[in-house]
Parts: structure tokens; C-alpha cells; sequence
């Protein structure tokens, strides 16, 4: 599965987009935010609060309770600031 | 159903040509409303706006809100046009044209469009400041205040 | 207090120059709002508008309205250009321009402009149709309550 | 008093503007209007339903209770259409 990150999520994180193997245990995008936060200082920093952190499926918005099966690309990134 | 136009882009918006290529050569359109977002300078304090965005999310978000202003308000034209990369103060970051026969449905739609791309279209602004600083652009709780107001409208 | 331009005219409205008049050199403006109202050709029935008008009230008019927009919200800048004579059909009658440093004051004044226009502005409309009838263009209901909708807000 | 008319009260009554000597009797718009219609068949026909008539007292909008007294310009018209 492909994960993208922007502004500051992505700059805690350290890199833009990666491709990862999930565990079967992670089924929602809640799941998935807290292995993510296993994987080191930078996405502890990056999702500590995770009521901050807004995601999308495919180019979709979408909740934290939302399910990953069968998405292609999830994307994690702070409440919006265009307009 | 409404004509709809989207782009992001890195040039400077051509407000004058998006205006006239909504009326053009048409008699049925009463009420046009544009809608400028421009890039303020904060007292001087600002040097720029970079503007980072979701490249193919953006495109589709925006057009979901289009379409979405389309099948609420009587419009023929919506048009929305939003700029990534450094924007200088005074330039312009967003422009939003609604056209229609009647005034009220190109005011309502033009507004409804700017509530939801603050809230909903995936970009974000770094400041880059005068001094030198950099810092990211935290999201206004009045935004969310404002797009909620659409719930309950009609 | 808002600077505010008013002008009663019989040429075409150039909507560029006057939405450059107001932003360039500044950058404390963050919105600005148009609104253009087009003369219709009523599904090809009508060949001209001729706007009959009161000259000095309309003047005096057109700039209380102004000022009132002036005073209920924080706008910067507000201009209200209004055709008199014959238009066409597809050419402007009517243009409004706000500018605030946020959207809903910019928005806002605007839509209060145009409703205070349609039921305050001493102008007249009357039809010349292609079939050759000449009539009075009547008031409109809708446009009262639209009116009165600015009473009850706030 | 100059007396100025638009629109379809205009064509109606004949003439654009006019001065006239006002009877002491007529202190209000209303009088003003009630002593127009006995002047001839045009300001009859303008002036036949006093609700669709507007009025303005030196270019500024005026209920038909307003008092002229000091009034330099009273202008009669029908629902104003521009904008």
C-alpha cells in the first residue's frame, strides 16, 4: 500500500510517499495510524495528536474509522489552509 | 448541468479572460460573481506564501465541490481556478467565478465554493516571513464554523 | 472607514480596471467580490434595455448604499458603477466590487449592495423587443424580501 | 415647489417636471398626491394607485406621510427596477 504525507506531517516524517506491507490486524485507518507510530521518533512526532491528522483513500477524504481494504493510496496530512 | 472548470496551477490567474470566456456570445446569464483570494503581506511581515498541494487529489476535491455548488444552486458556469507554489503578496491565490440568471444562486454558490475549498481542498500554506522565518499556516477554527453554516442552510 | 467609488455612466463598464484600482499596491486586501449583472436577451425576445434613471437622487442614492455597506461590515474599498441609457443584451448594467481582508465581509456587502440597489436606486427599466414592443419592466416581489432579509440578520 | 416624474408616471402625466403654487392645505405627500389627481386625466391615470407610486423629497426616499413644508423637489415614480 502506498503512503503519501504532506506539510508538516510529511516534514516530521521525513519523506514524502512510501510503499509498506501491512500487518492483517490493521484494518481501519485508525489501525494504521497507530502502527505507523511504532515505526520511529519521526511518526511519533509527526501523528501524536491524532485528532490533527486528516486522511484520504484514493483521493477521497475519509474518517478514522474508515476501512483500507482494497485502497491503493492513503494519504496523511494536517487540517487544510488553501482558499 | 452547470459547465465546470478546474485547474491548479503555478501561473499567476488571468482574471479578465475567465470572465469574458463565461459570458462570451451567451444571452442567458444575469449575475456573474467572482471571488478573488489574494495573498495579504500581514503589515509587511510577509515575504511569501508557498503553497503545497495533493496533486491529483487537489484536481478532484475541487471538482467534487463544483459539482457539488452545481447540483445545489440554478448556475451555468462555475469556474475555479487555484494557485501551488510562492505566491507573492497581492497576488492572486484563488479565483472562483459563478455565473447565473438570477443574482442570488452566483452569490451563494461563489461563497458555498470558498467555505468548502478552505476546509476540503487538500492544500496547505507556509509563510515565509521577512526575517526569514518559516512556519506553517495553522487551520482557523472559523473556517470550520463557516462551512458547517451549509448544513443547516436551505 | 472604506474608500468608496460611485459612478452613474452611460459608456460600457470595463470590469478590469476597476478591480486593478482597487488591490494594486496594496497588500492588506485578501478578498474582493464582483458582482455583474448582464442584460439578458430573454431566449433572443429582447433587442435593448433602455435604463431611465433620476440623475443627482441616483448619485445620492447609490452612494448611501454604499456607505451603509461601509459601515455594517469591515470592507476596505467599495465601488458601484451603474449603466443609464440603452444596453444591450450581454453587456453590464451594474457592477459592484468589495474588498476586506476576509471573505464573508467581502461577499456579504456585496449581496447587501445589489438587494438595496434593486428596491433603492432610482433607475427604470424598460424592454424594446425585437417584435418591435416597447414596456415597463415591473418590480419584482423577490426583490423585496431580499431586502428585507438584511433586517432580520445579524 | 418643482415636481419631478419617472418612467410610466412620466409618460402618464405628459411632462418630466413642472413648478406649481401648492394650496396651504396640502402639508403632506399624501395631500400633495390627492390634489395632483384633480389637476387633469394624465395625473389621474399616473396617479390612480397611490400604493404603487414611490416618492422622493430632495433625491431621498419619503413615506406618503412625509411633510413637504421646506421641500425644494418632490419626485414621483413607480418601484425603482435598476440594478
Amino acid at each position: 500500500m502506498k503512503l503519501v504525507y504532506f506539510a508538516w506531517v510529511r516534514e516530521r516524517i521525513g519523506t514524502a510517499e512510501e510503499t509498506v506491507e501491512l500487518p492483517k490486524s490493521v484494518e481501519t485507518v485508525g489501525d494504521l495510524l497507530g502502527w505507523l507510530k511504532t515505526r520511529g521518533d519521526g511518526y511519533d512526532a509527526a501523528l501524536a495528536e491524532p485528532d490533527a491528522i486528516r486522511v484520504a483513500l484514493d483521493h477521497d477524504h475519509a474518517d478514522h474509522d474508515a476501512r483500507i481494504a482494497g485502497v491503493r493510496e492513503v494519504a496523511f496530512f494536517p487540517p487544510m489552509t488553501g482558499g | 448541468m452547470a459547465h465546470v472548470r478546474v485547474a491548479i496551477v503555478s501561473e499567476p490567474l488571468d482574471i479578465t479572460s475567465e470572465m469574458e470566456r463565461v459570458t462570451a456570445g451567451r444571452g442567458d446569464i444575469g449575475a456573474v460573481v467572482t471571488f478573488t483570494g489574494l495573498c495579504r503581506d500581514e503589515d509587511g511581515r510577509l515575504e511569501a506564501l508557498e503553497l503545497e498541494h495533493y496533486p491529483g487529489m487537489a484536481e478532484a476535491e475541487v471538482t467534487r465541490i463544483a459539482e457539488q455548488a452545481a447540483g445545489r444552486w440554478d448556475i451555468s458556469d462555475v469556474t475555479i481556478l487555484h494557485r501551488h507554489g510562492k505566491v507573492k503578496p497581492g497576488e492572486v491565490i484563488v479565483l472562483v467565478v459563478t455565473a447565473s440568471k438570477h443574482r442570488h444562486a452566483a452569490f451563494e454558490s461563489a461563497a458555498f465554493i470558498m467555505d468548502f475549498l478552505k476546509t476540503h481542498a487538500p492544500f496547505w500554506k507556509k509563510e515565509h516571513t521577512a526575517a526569514g522565518a518559516v512556519n506553517w499556516v495553522s487551520a482557523k477554527r472559523s473556517d470550520d464554523d463557516a462551512e458547517e453554516r451549509w448544513k443547516t442552510a436551505d
